[in-house]
């Protein structure tokens, strides 16, 4: 692969880059994190990085915002509504779901007194 | 079928996902009005949405319901496809949803009520929809509504036990739902479809590879939901740990949603039509290591989620092998479990309340406290175990029958491993009936009955295992076409698409 | 013809058996270089214990000791005695092997009423010593009626008629010695008298038994002689065409006996079971596996 | 046929079967018991006259006490004589049995024996030799014969006092009569 | 009369008889008495109708039917008689025993269950059938509570590893000929390959050497024999553990054939050449092992293996004589056995339940009808002429004789003079020898305990003495196989080879007895004597101060106890500990640590790709 093919994926692929550097450093955060906040924002990126993989999906290269506005330019270079629309949701799914963690950290400080997972082992096998 | 047809043949379906939905907000008003109200409002609730499946039975075993959604026509609107397969699970959330609201009336005194009845209405609001949807990104969004519920259930009670469950159940739950977000995504970004129907279509035509990447994905995703092997940690802790009327939800309905949320993708989404090897020993190492797992435990709740953990391998056994009578067989077994461990896990609720400990050992002599409950119990251990003449034994009968069908010796082999797994099963079951029965208990020996509106769900549960038991032909009919629905991929695509 | 045959049989039998008690006694004298008793002895013996007064326990004393007699009297009227054998078409071999149990279970539920612990202790040994030699005697049976392909003792007389004495035939022949090696513990005399040992369990079963019980018992040991040495006779030396020559092979076969009753001491059950299962079982396997090995030769 | 008739017609032989097969309890109670071996085996051999030993008093006929008779073994002696089935003899060997002998002044020996139970003939000697056996047998069916050997009849006659006697000597005895008291059999 | 209202009757009598004892006890049991009389008339009434087929149920597709074939109403006419008598004999041994209704409702529902087994048309019947019976007994063995619910666990974990593969093989046929019904299998069947024949043989034959208790799958037996309520355990032993012999008759002889069961395999490696050396094995083991027993109860129970062992040895040995002499001995067996339990049970009744056989002894004085029930037991099991159980083993002696077999005939034999042993200890221990004083005041057993013991007795007698009446049955039953039937008369069979004629012995043995009883009455008329009065080396006994029924065999035991341990018991128990530290390390997976968990979703993520990668799996 010559430079200009890098340099064209580059342009064209960054945000897939992006998207899995987020991924996959979420997950790692909470594959390797003891800590159970740790993994909430381990999660939470991970989360990050899918919302940002959904965008950029429905991303085309110097598109516009999908708005009909101008016959002209309508359905070649507008970028897909409809991703925006499921990162929207998932957005709020993903906030609902780390004010959940989070709260149910709390909770768990408090009848545990730590948020070291390694001992918060009661309920296994 | 016009586009609000509400009340034309059956009951609409969309009802069953917004009757819910509607009076699980409006729950909190009712609640100022008063506290007791409350409780019977999913009783109502559910009572109509099983009068409304029922009632769509008939229709649906000639052609699908296929509902749009603002009235865009698929693919570009998100529409509801009442097949016999959603019919067939709706009815079985709206009864077993039925079934526990009632038992939650008495059971759930204690903690925030009101909550809990509206988280109760969304977990079930949530399957409801997963079962229903046509739209995969719809699938997704139930799917989230059904999860986050069924975590904050699991630590409905705020102990210590349930606090952590759902915090483990929580952070799995989240990661398989990235997991599938990406699958999802992915596919829309391959065919820029979110339709079921018309991803189907595409797909079939579309390079395997390139589609294997966003399939791996999801089935992970929805993998933890549906509990498959290695991703079925949290199901353990979260159904011990949660009340009792949320075990038999989770583990009567959440899994089952969640496997067929998997099989729906499997079979529809990616037509997968001969049997799919890969599965075939994922659904018994499942089964074997829930078995044993179960064997050992002496928690008499973890012994009936290990037990679902098994059951859910059979159900996977059953459906990988993917012939009609197979998928049939699977469906059927979803049916059996989610009565037989609802009836089990309602039960024990009360056993557990009354004897005041998880241990089996506790029960000792439960026989003669509540013997209408251990009666129960009982038929309901039976019924998993898969003895004549309970629901269990058509079920695990069908699913016998076609793996040997297939005539293989590896199939036999896996047979032999699966009724193994059986024998495992029957073992454990058959030692806390023992317990419950043959054992004197040291405790006071009052008879202690539970109340009676927890029994008159018990009843009925008990009632339905042994009827279908007897008379499996009530359920075979839809059975049969919700299994033609899920492995004809090509009809599917016809009634959804037109 | 069968009836008078019937009742011949076990008369014949009993003068038979007596005799050679008696005869047993004289010789044992005689080999102990004594002058020893008449050998009428024992008939005066039943006479006198049949004018005594005894006790009984119970109901099952009175019938074991008369089911264990008419074992062993239906036994003789299995075994052809000469030419006379009147019910030997009426089971067989298996029915004599059956028959043959009914005479120890007999005494011994008798002297199990009897409520006594040396009886206790005969009975068990003797259910013991019966198991050590059975598994020797069956294999020999098993080995002659396999040879001749019939469970019928008559049938078995009739070809070694013909075809000379199975003891010197040749796959017999190991059978054979194998009866005679175990002959003594199914005569019940030493080197295998654990039984009754009356130095040590006080005539074990016999314990409780006085007056005519003693007298029945006594003709039941001399049935049990005739039983046990006519087997042989009928079995090995080709039964005979009449009465006299099959008597003159008993004797023959008694003398040898007691010879060895004379000889030898007695052995501790332990023992006895012990040799049994040894060198007897061992050439009776072999004799079987003979007896099948030349069958299946000839065969094919 | 008559049944008297019948009994006296079987007679003679069951009279010749008791003199001719005296089975023998021999009662080992003290040093007469040295005579017996060589009396049964080859040097004297019994068994010529029908002595034979026998292991229980079931099966006897003959009882025949060697030896002194301590109070203990008087218990025994009693027992086994009326385990004994009739008719039954008794010898006494030795001088002990018939006046306490050596022993005469003991404390604890029974001195008469015949006043427990009967005994139908003595040896007298301390030691009588084994021919005194055979002298005692022979005389033995000269009695039997005569029907004079009738200790059995006594015994059964009178029971009473035999009882009474052995209450005496012995305490309360641990086994029921053997006849009832009342001196019917 | 048809066979559904027959079933309808059994099942729904048994339920009936549970309302009823809500009601009244009294009523209940005259209830539970007359279904189960009325079962055995019903049944009997079936007799001329022989061959009839009903079809009942459609179950999934399938049609269930029953049918009654001569096997089919031999074993109900067995199962039906039986039950009675246990039900009768139970009236007042579960008199004031706890949960009687529930015991009346399962002995019923057992009953019930087993003539469904016997008069099913199809294997789906014949399954149901099956595991309602298993999962009835279980719940009955676990009765008595104590030590009776680890039997229970043995039972139905084996009993459940036999079903499993009896579906295995039910389903198997059914996906290959589309078809349950057994006689339609049976003209299917015959022609499939060897292979698959022999695959058909070893399922089914697992589930019913499971239940017929053959020799490495025999353990549940002694422990669930033994614990169970002692009327349901002589139901127990006398037919359901002979429904193995059942199904064995039925996959060998009904669904495969005699011809292809035959001649499976080649040379000594034939099937049933195999079925029968496990027979044989099955024979001596237990009969020896039964010796070392002091528990009455666990003494019969492993009889009951062994004498299964005649049975299978008899049936899987394919000749006339042998089959007829396999199920003849089923019925034989199931008569003594029975009334061998039901005088235990007896004994246990007024002894407090008592069945350590070291402490008992004497009783012959106190409860004679129990004492001849035993004897006559005994004498069946032994197999002592006169006796029904002589006459059928006596055919299978005879056919394994002739043909050619003779180590398996003497394992037979052998097996019988193990048996003697132990049963005369059983005997011997009970009832004879010194009655310790604690029984002094023992009472007779009730009324209805002596009926059936009386009944079972005469039986017993009767059989052997008129063999031809049961084998007259018999004989139809193996012409239905395709054997060529015996030439039986009503006191023997008549033989080239060899005859039997009992009635023959009969007279010879009544003759016998009688002149020696007469000569016996004409010397002195004998004194009774008590049981202290007896010699002691001139000791005398005080009144009931002795008891040496211990240790009856002792000189023996010291030969033979370290070869005769109950081996694949102990491997068993080896194998669910290892089965139990093997759950325990799996459930290990489950470490309670979530990094673990995450890990695990990621492996499968990964491993689900790679598989697709490396092997293309869609």
């Amino acid at each position: 692969m010559d430079i200009q093919g890098v340099i064209h994926f580059m342009q064209n692929y960054t945000y897939y880059i992006g998207a899995f550097g987020l991924i996959f450093i979420g997950l790692f955060i909470m594959l390797v994190k003891r800590n159970l906040i740790k993994v909430i924002l381990g999660l939470s990126i991970l989360e990050t990085g899918v919302n940002l993989f959904l965008v950029s999906v429905g991303y085309i290269s110097k598109g516009t915002a999908p708005i009909f506005s101008n016959a002209s330019i309508e359905g070649k270079s507008m970028v897909d509504p409809v991703p925006q629309a499921l990162v929207l949701t998932a957005i709020v799914i993903g906030v609902a779901v780390l004010a959940l963690a989070l709260s149910l950290a709390v909770r768990l400080y408090q009848h545990y007194g730590t948020l070291d997972l390694r001992q918060i082992r009661e309920q296994r096998w | 079928m016009n586009d609000f047809g509400l009340f034309l043949n059956g009951i609409n379906p969309v009802l069953f996902i917004v009757v819910p939905l509607g009076f699980a907000f409006g729950i909190p008003l009712l609640g100022m009005i008063s506290k007791k109200i409350v409780k019977w409002v999913p009783v109502f609730v559910y009572s109509f949405v099983l009068v409304g499946a029922l009632s769509n039975i008939p229709d649906v075993l000639d052609k699908p319901i296929i509902i749009q959604i603002g009235g865009f026509v698929p693919p570009f609107g998100i529409n509801l496809v009442a097949g016999p397969v959603g019919i067939l699970f709706s009815a079985l959330i709206a009864f077993a949803g039925l079934m526990v609201s009632i038992y939650a009336v008495v059971y759930i005194k204690e903690g925030p009520e009101v909550r809990y009845h509206i988280l109760y209405l969304l977990l079930l609001t949530g399957a409801m929809g997963v079962v229903l949807t046509g739209d995969i990104f719809n699938l997704f969004v139930f799917f989230e509504i059904l999860c986050i519920s069924s975590y904050t259930l699991v630590g409905y009670f705020g102990n210590k036990s349930g606090i952590e469950s759902a915090v483990k159940y929580l952070i799995q739950g989240a990661i398989g739902s990235s997991l599938l977000l990406i699958g999802i995504g992915l596919l829309y970004g391959l065919f820029g479809t979110l339709n079921m129907a018309d991803l189907a279509r595409q797909i079939s035509s579309a390079d395997p590879v390139t589609v294997f990447i966003p399939m791996a994905l999801m089935i992970t995703g929805l993998g933890v939901e549906a509990a498959l092997f290695p991703l079925n940690a949290w199901l353990p802790d979260a159904h011990s740990s949660a009340p009792s009327s949320i075990s038999a939800i989770l583990s009567g309905i959440a899994i089952e949603v969640g496997l067929y949320a998997v099989i729906r993708i499997l079979f529809t989404i990616f037509g997968i039509s001969d049997f799919i090897m890969f599965f075939v020993f994922l659904g018994v190492l499942t089964l074997l290591i829930g078995e044993m797992c179960a064997f050992s435990q002496n928690n008499i709740k973890r012994m009936l989620a290990y037990s679902s953990i098994g059951q859910i391998g059979l159900m996977v056994f059953a459906f990988a092998i993917a012939t009609s009578h197979a998928v049939a067989g699977g469906l059927f077994q979803m049916i059996s479990h989610t009565l037989g461990k609802g009836l089990l896990f309602m039960a024990a609720g009360y056993m557990i309340i009354r004897s005041g400990s998880m241990k089996t050992a506790s029960f000792e002599g439960m026989g003669k406290r509540m013997p209408l409950t251990c009666v129960a119990f009982t038929i309901g251990a039976f019924s998993i175990v898969g003895l004549p003449p309970f629901i269990g034994f058509p079920s695990k009968f069908l699913i016998i029958q076609s793996a040997l069908a297939k005539g293989t010796v590896l199939f036999t082999i896996l047979t032999g491993l699966v009724l193994m797994g059986t024998v495992i099963e029957g073992a454990y079951f058959f030692r806390i009936v023992q317990v419950i029965y043959f054992k004197k208990g040291n405790g006071d020996s009052e008879r202690n009955e539970a109340p009676i509106a927890a029994l008159i769900p018990m009843f009925l549960f008990t009632a339905v295992i042994i009827i279908i038991g007897i008379y499996p032909k009530f359920v075979l009919g839809i059975l049969d076409s919700a299994a033609s629905e899920l492995l004809n991929q090509i009809d599917y695509i016809r009634s959804v698409l037109g | 013809m069968q009836i008078i045959a019937m009742i011949l049989s076990p008369i014949l039998a009993l003068i038979i058996g007596i005799f050679f008690l008696g005869l047993s006694r004289k010789m044992m004298a005689r080999i102990h270089w004594r002058y020893g008793p008449p050998w009428t002895q024992p008939i005066i013996d039943i006479i006198r214990l049949f004018s005594q007064k005894s006790v009984t326990h119970g109901h099952l004393f009175n019938l074991g000791l008369i089911l264990s007699l008419a074992g062993s009297i239906v036994v003789i009227l299995f075994i052809p005695v000469g030419r006379i054998h009147p019910l030997s078409d009426s089971g067989g071999m298996l029915v004599i092997l059956y028959m043959l149990l009914l005479a120890p279970l007999g005494l011994a539920l008798s002297g199990g009423e009897a409520a006594n612990p040396n009886t206790s202790i005969g009975i068990s040994r003797q259910l013991i010593l019966a198991l050590g030699y059975e598994v020797p005697l069956l294999l020999i049976l098993l080995a002659l009626m396999t040879h001749y392909e019939t469970i019928s003792i008559v049938e078995i007389v009739f070809r070694q008629q013909y075809a000379g004495w199975a003891l010197l035939s040749s796959p017999l022949v190991l059978s054979g010695i194998g009866y005679i090696s175990i002959m003594p513990a199914i005569l019940g005399i030493r080197p295998f008298e654990v039984v009754q040992a009356p130095q040590e369990i006080s005539s074990g079963p016999m314990v409780e038994y006085g007056g005519p019980y003693l007298a029945l018992a006594t003709i039941q040991h001399a049935l049990n002689l005739f039983i046990g040495i006519a087997l042989f006779v009928n079995l090995f030396l080709g039964g005979a065409g009449n009465p006299l020559f099959f008597f003159i092979k008993m004797l023959v076969v008694f003398v040898l006996g007691i010879f060895i009753n004379a000889a030898l001491p007695r052995l501790r059950i332990e023992q006895a079971v012990q040799y049994l299962w040894r060198w007897p079982t061992l050439l009776a396997l072999v004799g079987l596996i003979v007896v099948i090995v030349m069958k299946s030769v000839s065969a094919g | 046929m008559d049944r008297n008739q019948l009994n006296k017609w079987l007679k003679t032989p069951a009279k010749m079967g008791h003199k001719y097969s005296l089975h023998a309890v021999y009662f080992c109670t003290g040093c007469g018991i040295i005579e017996v071996p060589p009396s049964i085996t080859a040097r004297w051999d019994a068994e010529r006259f029908g002595v034979l030993p026998v292991a229980t008093p079931r099966q006897a006929n003959l009882f025949l006490i060697t030896g002194y008779v301590s109070v203990k073994t008087l218990r025994a002696i009693i027992r086994t004589y009326e385990q004994m089935p009739e008719p039954k003899f008794t010898v006494g060997f030795g001088s002990c049995p018939i006046n306490g002998g050596m022993y005469w002044d003991s404390y604890n020996t029974i001195k008469h024996l015949d006043k427990y139970i009967p005994v139908d003939g003595w040896i007298a000697g301390c030691m009588p030799r084994p021919e005194a056996i055979f002298v005692a047998v022979t005389h033995l069916w000269t009695l039997i014969d005569k029907d004079m050997a009738d200790g059995y009849k006594r015994y059964r006659k009178n029971y009473q006092a035999y009882r009474e006697n052995q209450e005496r000597a012995l305490g309360k005895l641990e086994w029921p009569p053997l006849f009832s008291i009342g001196g019917k059999g | 009369m048809s066979l559904e209202l027959l079933l309808a009757a059994a099942f729904g009598g048994s339920l009936l008889t549970y309302l009823l004892g809500k009601i009244s006890s009294g009523l209940r049991d005259g209830f539970a008495v007359f279904v189960s009389v009325i079962l055995v008339a019903m049944i009997a009434g079936l007799y001329g109708k022989i061959g009839a087929v009903t079809s009942y149920y459609h179950f999934m597709g399938l049609e269930l039917t029953l049918r009654i074939s001569p096997l089919s109403w031999f074993f109900a006419m067995a199962v039906s008689t039986l039950g009675a008598l246990s039900v009768i004999f139970s009236l007042s041994y579960m008199r004031d025993r706890e949960r009687t209704d529930f015991y009346y409702l399962m002995m019923l529902l057992i009953n019930a269950s087993m003539l469904g087994i016997v008069f099913s048309g199809d294997l789906v019947s014949f399954f149901i059938f099956w595991e309602m019976m298993s999962w009835s007994t279980f719940l009955l063995i676990s009765y008595n509570r104590g030590s009776a619910l680890a039997a229970g666990m043995k039972y139905i974990v084996f009993s459940i590893i036999g079903s499993m593969a009896m579906l295995i093989g039910m389903l198997s046929l059914y996906a290959v000929y589309q078809t349950v019904n057994i006689y339609m299998l049976s003209n299917l069947v015959s022609s499939a390959s060897p292979g698959y024949l022999l695959f058909l043989l070893i399922v089914f034959g697992t589930a019913f050497a499971i239940k017929n208790a053959i020799m490495p799958l025999h353990t549940w037996l002694p422990d669930a024999y033994a614990e169970a309520p002692s009327p349901f355990t002589a139901v127990l032993s006398g037919m359901l553990t002979r429904m193995g012999v059942y199904g064995f008759l039925m996959i060998m002889y009904v669904i495969i054939g005699s011809v292809q069961t035959l001649n499976m395999g080649y040379g000594l490696l034939k099937f049933n050449y195999i079925l029968a050396w496990l027979g044989a094995v099955t024979i001596v083991i237990p009969t020896f092992i039964a010796m070392l027993q002091n528990d009455a109860k666990k003494l019969l129970a492993w009889h009951g293996i062994g004498q299964g062992g005649y049975m299978v040895l008899g049936i899987a040995y394919g000749t006339n004589l042998g089959l007829a002499g396999g199920i003849f001995h089923t019925l034989n067996h199931a008569i003594y056995i029975v009334l061998l339990f039901m005088s235990v049970a007896a004994v246990q009744y007024r002894t407090g339940g008592e069945r350590d056989l070291n402490s008992m002894g004497g009783l012959i004085k106190k409860m004679p009808i129990a004492f001849i029930g035993a004897l006559f037991g005994i004498s069946g099991l032994i197999g002592l002429p006169l006796t029904n159980g002589f006459v059928s083993k006596w055919l299978i002696y005879k056919t394994l004789i002739l043909n050619g077999s003779p180590f398996l005939a003497f394992t037979a034999l052998i097996g019988t003079w193990g048996t003697i042993l132990s049963v005369y200890k059983f005997l011997h221990n009970l009832f004879l020898g010194q009655l310790p004083e604690k029984y002094k005041d023992i009472k007779k057993s009730p009324v209805n305990m002596q009926i059936p013991i009386v009944i079972l007795s005469l039986t017993i007698l009767l059989f052997g003495i008129l063999p031809g009446l049961p084998l007259k049955v018999i004989n139809s039953i193996i012409a239905s196989f395709g054997f060529k039937s015996l030439n039986v008369t009503l006191w023997g069979i008549v033989s080239e080879t060899g005859s039997l004629n009992t009635i023959n012995l009969f007279a010879a043995i009544l003759t016998g007895c009688v002149i020696i009883w007469l000569i016996l009455k004409t010397g002195p008329k004998s004194v009774s004597a008590s049981q202290e009065n007896t010699y002691a080396a001139g000791a005398s006994i005080p009144e009931g101060k002795y008891h040496y029924t211990v240790d009856f065999y002792n000189p023996f035991y010291r030969m033979i106890k370290p070869y005769l341990k109950d081996f694949m018991d102990i491997f068993y128990f080896k194998l669910a500990g290892w089965t139990q530290t093997l759950c325990n390390i799996v459930r290990k997976t489950y470490t309670g640590y979530v990094g673990h968990y995450v890990t695990y979703i990621v492996l499968f993520l990964a491993v689900l790709i790679f598989m697709q990668l490396k092997w293309s799996l869609w």
